[in-house]
C-alpha cells in the first residue's frame, strides 16, 4: 500500500466552484477548479484519496428550502470540516478540476448545496491512500452503495485509462431509484448485461443496479444482486478484485463474500474525522494483526481510507 | 517596528522564543504537523499523552461535533513509551520548540516510571501531567479532581522528573480549581497547564445512545473559551501570581485575539488544542498575530501584558 | 394520528400538559412573552429570581456574547416580593402552566421568607431554589456548591413552602453534582433543575478589562448543552432515578431535538433559556416538534422516553 | 412618555432587502421591505424606536473583504439578535419600507453587509419608545455623533411632515469626514449656516457639520460646536428642544450643554442587548429618582432607548 508521503504540500488550498449540480432528489455534484500549488497537488488524485473543505462560513440555504429532517441540525453551527472523496479529476490548462458527489445529511452538506460558481472554498488534500491495482488482476468488480459511488467512477476511470488488461464492471445499489447517485437515465441493455449507466458506460464499464425496493433493477440489497451475479458467472480467484465503497453494513457483506470466494478486496471506509491528517486519533478503524487474534486501530485518514477487506474487524 | 517587541517568555526556567504551544493530542508527537505549518515557529509543543505501555484507545466514534465544540474521547490511544523514544525522540532532537511530554498513566508508578524513563533526554524541556483526562475510566480525572491525589502523584512524578520542568494539567470540572492548583504547586509543580476538557455527552436522538462509543467525552474548542479564560484568571489570582508559577492557558483559542484574553487573564503562554484540525497552521499566524497586538499597543515586553488584567 | 400521543407529564405530583419549561430570567415574571407566543402553550414557567426586597442588580456591561453562548451577570434585579404578589400574581393566576417562582437571597432566612409569603398562594404550583447564581457576592452559588448549605437551605425553605413543590436548581460549577443534588433530595426537594451557568469571563482586549462590570458572568446557551445533557444524564442515574425524583432539564435548549435530548438523558421536562431572547416563540414550537418527534418514532407516550439512554 | 402598548404585533417579521449600500468606508444604508402584518406593525415606527435583526446565518464577505481589524472578530459565531433604529420609514402600495444606516463593527455588521435584493431577514420590532415632541416647542435642535445619524434624519422627517411650527436645525459630527454617515457631497453655505447636508436639506433642516479632525465643517466636537452655536445665537430655554443621539460621552456632554440652558433634552442610549422585549434585564441604564438621592436602573429595550436627559446617570 503506498503511503502518502510526507513533505507533500496538502495544502489548505482554495477552490474555486465551477458547478455545484443537483442530480438527484438531496444528491449533487460539486465541480471544483485548483490553480497553481492546489492544482498541482491535486493533478495526482489517486480514487478513494480524499479532502477535507471547510464548510463553517458558507451560508445555508433559504429557511424554506431546508427538508424537514434538518431544520433543527441546521441550526448547529459548524467547527470541523468535512471529508468528502471524489469522483473525478481532469486535468487542464494548469488548472486541476475535480468532482464530489455528495448527499445532503445534516449542517455541512446542507450548506453545500448554496455553493456556486465562482465561490471558493477552502480545502485541505489530498488525503489519504487510495485505492491501488495489484498486479495480475483482469476483473474489477466495483460495488457500490449510495454514495459511495463517487470514488468508484473516479476508479472506473483510471482503470479504463491505465490499466487496459483489466475489464471492469460495477453494481450500483441504492434504497430507490431516487436515491441512485446518478444522472443519466437508466437504460435496461438486458436482465444479464444490466444497464448502461451513463457515469460507468463512457468508461465502458457496464452496470448493474439493485434498489431495496426494486423500484429499478435488482430488488434487493445489491450485496445480494452481486453474489448472484458471481454465482452464475461462477467466477471466484485470483485474477479479480473487488473495489467497494459504501455503508459500513454494505462493506462487511462485500467483505464476507470475497473472503468466501477468495477474491481480494479494498474497501473504502468511512469515520467521524476530527483532523484528517493523523494527529487526532479520532478515526480509529480496528484491523487484524497478521497472525494473531489481536487488533489494533489505523487511522482511517492516514493509514485509509482504502483498506484490504481481510484486515477489518467489523463492529456489528 | 516590529523587532521592538520582544514576544519571548520565561516559562519556568527556561526562555521560549514566544508563548504559543500546541496542545497535548492536537499535534502529535512530533513532526506530524510539518505538512501544513513551521513546527519550528513555535513557543513549546506538548506531545500527544504517552503512557508506559502503548494503548489501543476507545472504540469508534471517538469525535463528535457540537455547537462551536467537540467531543472527544480517543481514550489515551498512543504508541506506548519505548515506541516513543525509539521513533519519535530522534524527530524531537531536531525542533526547536521546548517539547513537553504529557504523561498518562493508571497508576501513580506508571506516571511516574514514564517521566523517569524520560528524565535524562536533553531533547524534552519537561513534562505535562495529565491528571485530568476525562476519556478514561481508570486514572486521569479521578486523580485530578481530588487535591490529596494531586499532592501526591505530583511529588512523585516531581521525584522522578530530575530537572525537567513539571508542568500539571488541570481539571476543570471541580468545585474550586484553585484548591487542586495549589496542591499541585506545594507539591512540586513548576508550572501549571489549564484547562483540560469538561466531560459532556451528545445523545443522537434517532438511536437513543450516545454518539460516542465511551458514551461520554471532554467538550473543547470555541464553546469553552469563556470558562477557561475565567479559570485561568481565577487560578493566576489565586495560586500562580504570588508563587511566580507560570501558566499554560487553553481553551478554545482559535486567534490570536484569543490567546492575548489569556494572556490578559494570567497566562504566560497560551495552547492551541482543537483549532490545528480545522487549520493546521493557525499556531503560527498566532504567534505571528500577538506580535502585530504588541506592536499596535505599544507593548515592547509581552510580559507587561501578563496578568495585566489586575482584578480580584 | 396527532391525537394519540401523549406528552402531558407528572412532575412531582401535578400534571403538566407538557415537558416544556420557560426558565429563570429569561421569559420575566409572568406574560411578557404573550406579544410573541402563546404562553399557555407552555407546560410549565419561572419566574425571574425573587428576593424579598427588590434589587437593583449589577452596574452594566451584564451582558456579552461568545461562541454559540452567552455570559449575564444581571445579578438578581428584580422587583422584590411585595410588588411581584401586588403586579404580577394576579396575572399570573390567569396563566394555565403550571408557575414555578424561583426564589433567591442573601441568607437561609431570606430564600425562607418569601417562599413563605408565597405558600399560599394557589396560583403557585411550586418554588425553583436558585443557589446556583454565580453572579451575586453573597448568597447564591455559594450555598450550592457545598453539600452542607444546601442541606440546611433546602429543609429550611422546604418548611416555609408547605405544600407547595420544592424544586432545587443545582450549579455545575462543581467536582461531582451528584453530591450536592443528594444533599437537596435528602433535605426534602421534590424535584431538581439543572443546569444553571457555568461561571465565565470575557475580556476585551482593546481596554484589556472584563467586559462585564461584573467581571464575571454565567455562560448559558448552546455552548454548554453536551455538558448540561451529561450532568442531566448523571444526576438522572445516581440521585434521581431511584428515588422518583423528577428533572428539569437545561442549558443550550433551542430545538425539539436539544428537548429530546435531555428528556432521554433522564429530564422529565426541559427548560428554554437563551433561545427565548432570539426566537421568543421557540418554547412553543418546542411543544409541537415533541410532539412530531413521539408520532414519528411511535411512542405513544411521552414517559416511555424520560431516561430511556438507559446507561451507567 | 408613549408607552408601547402590549397586545401589539412585533414579530417576528420576515423583511425583504431592497438595498444595501454602502454610503462610506465603513457605512451602509440598509433597505428593507415589509409586507402584510410587519407592513403594518412598522407602519407607525416612531422616530427612535428599534428592532432586533437576527444576523446570525446571514454569510460573512469573502475573506479578503473582512477588514483585518475584523478578522478575529469574525470568526465568532452569532447568537443574539442586533439592535438597530431606523433612519426612514415610507409607507407605500401597502408595503412598508424602512432603511437602517449601520456601521461595520464587529461579526453582525460584517455579515450584514453581504445582504442584498431580494434576500429576507427576521426582524423583532418595532421595539421601544421613539422621541416624543411636547408641547409648545417652536425649535428643534438635532445633535447627532457618527450613527447617531440614523434616527435623527427620520425624526427631521417627521417634524417637518407632522409639526409645522418648529424649526429644526441639525448638528452632525463625526471623526473625520469619511466616517460622516451621509451620502451627499457636504456644500458649504455660509460659516453661519453651515452646510446642506442633502439628507437634512430635503426635509428643510439646515445643519451645522463638525469633525474631529477638522476635515470638513468645526475643527472639534460636534459638542463644542453645538455649545458655541448656542453661545452666539444666544438661546435658551422653553421653546426649544434638544434630540440628540450618539456616543455616549458625547450624550453626557449633551445632557450637560442642556440643563446649563435649561432646555429640554431627550437622549438615544444604547447598551448591550440580549432580547430587546423587556426580558433579560441586561440592558440596564441608570436613572435618577424623582426628588431623591437614589438612582433605579431602567431598561433601554423597554423604557427607552429614548430617555429624558435629566433622568439619565452617566457612568464616567
Ligand atoms: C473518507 C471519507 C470520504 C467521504 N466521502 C464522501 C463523499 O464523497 N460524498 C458524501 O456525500 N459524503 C462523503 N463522506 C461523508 C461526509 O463526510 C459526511 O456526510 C459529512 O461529513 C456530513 O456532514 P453534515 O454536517 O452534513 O452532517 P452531520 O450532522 O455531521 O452527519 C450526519 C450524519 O452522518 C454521519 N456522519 C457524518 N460524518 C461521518 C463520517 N465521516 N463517517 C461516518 N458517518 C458520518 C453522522 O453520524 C450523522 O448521523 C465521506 C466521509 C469520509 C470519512
Ligand atoms: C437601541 C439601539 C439602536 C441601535 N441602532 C443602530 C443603528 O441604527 N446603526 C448602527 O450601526 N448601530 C446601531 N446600534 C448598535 C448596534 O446594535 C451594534 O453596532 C451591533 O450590535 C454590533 O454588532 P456586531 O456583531 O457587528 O459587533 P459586536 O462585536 O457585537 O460589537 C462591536 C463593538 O460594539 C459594541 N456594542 C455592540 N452592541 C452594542 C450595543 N447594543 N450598545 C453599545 N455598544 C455595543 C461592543 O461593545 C463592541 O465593542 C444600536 C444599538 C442599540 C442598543
Ligand atoms: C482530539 C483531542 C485529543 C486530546 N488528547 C489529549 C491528550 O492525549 N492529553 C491531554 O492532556 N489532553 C488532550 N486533549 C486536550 C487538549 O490538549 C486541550 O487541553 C483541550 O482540547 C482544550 O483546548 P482546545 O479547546 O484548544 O482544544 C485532547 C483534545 C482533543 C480535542
Ligand atoms: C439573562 C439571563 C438571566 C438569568 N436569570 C436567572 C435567574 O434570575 N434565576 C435563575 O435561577 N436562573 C437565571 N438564569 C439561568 C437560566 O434560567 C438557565 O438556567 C440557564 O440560562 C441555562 O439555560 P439556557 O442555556 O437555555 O439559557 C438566567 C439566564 C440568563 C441567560
Ligand atoms: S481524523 Fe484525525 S487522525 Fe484521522
Ligand atoms: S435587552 Fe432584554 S430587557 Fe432590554
Amino acid at each position: 500500500m503506498a503511503k502518502n508521503h510526507s513533505a507533500a504540500n496538502r495544502g489548505p488550498f482554495n477552490a474555486v466552484i465551477s458547478a455545484n449540480k443537483q442530480i438527484g432528489q438531496r444528491f449533487y455534484r460539486l465541480s471544483l477548479g485548483f490553480e497553481s500549488a492546489g492544482a498541482k497537488a491535486f493533478a495526482k488524485l489517486k480514487p478513494g484519496q480524499f479532502a477535507q473543505l471547510d464548510l463553517a462560513d458558507t451560508p445555508l440555504p433559504p429557511s424554506k428550502d431546508i427538508p424537514e429532517d434538518l431544520v433543527d441540525a441546521a441550526r448547529r453551527k459548524i467547527l470541523l470540516r468535512r471529508p468528502f472523496s471524489f469522483s473525478d479529476v481532469i486535468n487542464k490548462d494548469r488548472k486541476t478540476l475535480v468532482d464530489i458527489l455528495y448527499r445532503v445529511v445534516g449542517p455541512a452538506t446542507l450548506r453545500m448545496t448554496t455553493l456556486s460558481a465562482g465561490d471558493s472554498v477552502n480545502i485541505i488534500g489530498p488525503l489519504g491512500n487510495g485505492f491501488w491495482v495489484p498486479r495480475g488482476k483482469k476483473q474489477a468488480l466495483l460495488v457500490t452503495g449510495g454514495m459511495g459511488a463517487g470514488p468508484l467512477l473516479h476508479l472506473a476511470k483510471v482503470l479504463t485509462a491505465d490499466h487496459h488488461g483489466i475489464e471492469a464492471i460495477a453494481f450500483a445499489g441504492a434504497k430507490t431509484e431516487k436515491e441512485l447517485p446518478f444522472e443519466g437515465q437508466l437504460d435496461e441493455i438486458s436482465q444479464e448485461l444490466g444497464f448502461s449507466l451513463a457515469e460507468f458506460a463512457r468508461y465502458g464499464v457496464e452496470s448493474l443496479v439493485a434498489t431495496d425496493d426494486g423500484s429499478a433493477g435488482f430488488a434487493g440489497p445489491v450485496t445480494d444482486c452481486f453474489s448472484e451475479w458471481l454465482g452464475r458467472a461462477g467466477l471466484a480467484g485470483k485474477d479479480m478484485i473487488i473495489y467497494s465503497c459504501g455503508p459500513e453494513q454494505m462493506l462487511a457483506k462485500v467483505a464476507e463474500i470475497a473472503e468466501k470466494r477468495n477474491i481480494d478486496c479494498q474497501l473504502s471506509m468511512e469515520r467521524m474525522m476530527a483532523c484528517g491528517i493523523g494527529i487526532c486519533q479520532s478515526c480509529a478503524v480496528e484491523c487484524k494483526v497478521n497472525g494473531s487474534s489481536e487488533t489494533v486501530y489505523k487511522m482511517c485518514c492516514e493509514d485509509g481510507p482504502v483498506f484490504d477487506a481481510k484486515e477489518i474487524v467489523f463492529s456489528s | 517596528m516590529e523587532e521592538a517587541v520582544d514576544i519571548s517568555v520565561d516559562f519556568a526556567g527556561i526562555r521560549l522564543a514566544n508563548p504559543v504551544f500546541t496542545a497535548s493530542g492536537t499535534c502529535g508527537y512530533a513532526d506530524e504537523l510539518a505538512d501544513f505549518t513551521d513546527v519550528n515557529a513555535l513557543g513549546g509543543f506538548i506531545t500527544k499523552s504517552i503512557t508506559l505501555k502503548p494503548k489501543k484507545g476507545n472504540a469508534t466514534p471517538r469525535i463528535v461535533e457540537t455547537d462551536s465544540g467537540m467531543l472527544n474521547a480517543i481514550g489515551w490511544a498512543n504508541i506506548g513509551l519505548d515506541k516513543f523514544i525509539e521513533e519519535k525522540l530522534p524527530i524531537i532532537e531536531k525542533m526547536s520548540a521546548a517539547v513537553f511530554v504529557n504523561v498518562a498513566g493508571e497508576s501513580i508508578d506508571e506516571y511516574a516510571a514514564v517521566a523517569e524513563h524520560l528524565a535524562g533526554e536533553a531533547a524534552i524541556a519537561g513534562f505535562e501531567l495529565n491528571i485530568s483526562c476525562p476519556n478514561v475510566a481508570k486514572g486521569g480525572i479521578t486523580f485530578g479532581t481530588d487535591a490529596v491525589q494531586v499532592t501526591e502523584i505530583t511529588s512523585a512524578v516531581k521525584k522522578a522528573a530530575g530537572e525537567k520542568i513539571l508542568m500539571v494539567k488541570l481539571s476543570p470540572n471541580v468545585t474550586d480549581i484553585s484548591v487542586i492548583a495549589r496542591a499541585a504547586v506545594e507539591a512540586g509543580a513548576d508550572a501549571l497547564s489549564l484547562v483540560n476538557t469538561f466531560t459532556a455527552m451528545v445523545i443522537d436522538i434517532e438511536t437513543g445512545k450516545p454518539v460516542l462509543a465511551n458514551k461520554t467525552g471532554g467538550l473543547s474548542g470555541p464553546a469553552i473559551k469563556p470558562i477557561a479564560v475565567y479559570l485561568v484568571n481565577k487560578v493566576y489570582n489565586e495560586v500562580a501570581k504570588n508563587r511566580g508559577i507560570p501558566i499554560l492557558g487553553s481553551g478554545g483559542i482559535r486567534t490570536a485575539s484569543d490567546a492575548v484574553e489569556f494572556i490578559i487573564a494570567g497566562a504566560t503562554a497560551v495552547a492551541v488544542g482543537t483549532a490545528n484540525f480545522i487549520e493546521p497552521g493557525c499556531a503560527a499566524k498566532i504567534v505571528e498575530g500577538i506580535k502585530k497586538y504588541c506592536v499596535r499597543k505599544k507593548i515592547t515586553n509581552i510580559k507587561e501584558l501578563t496578568g495585566s488584567l489586575g482584578i480580584g
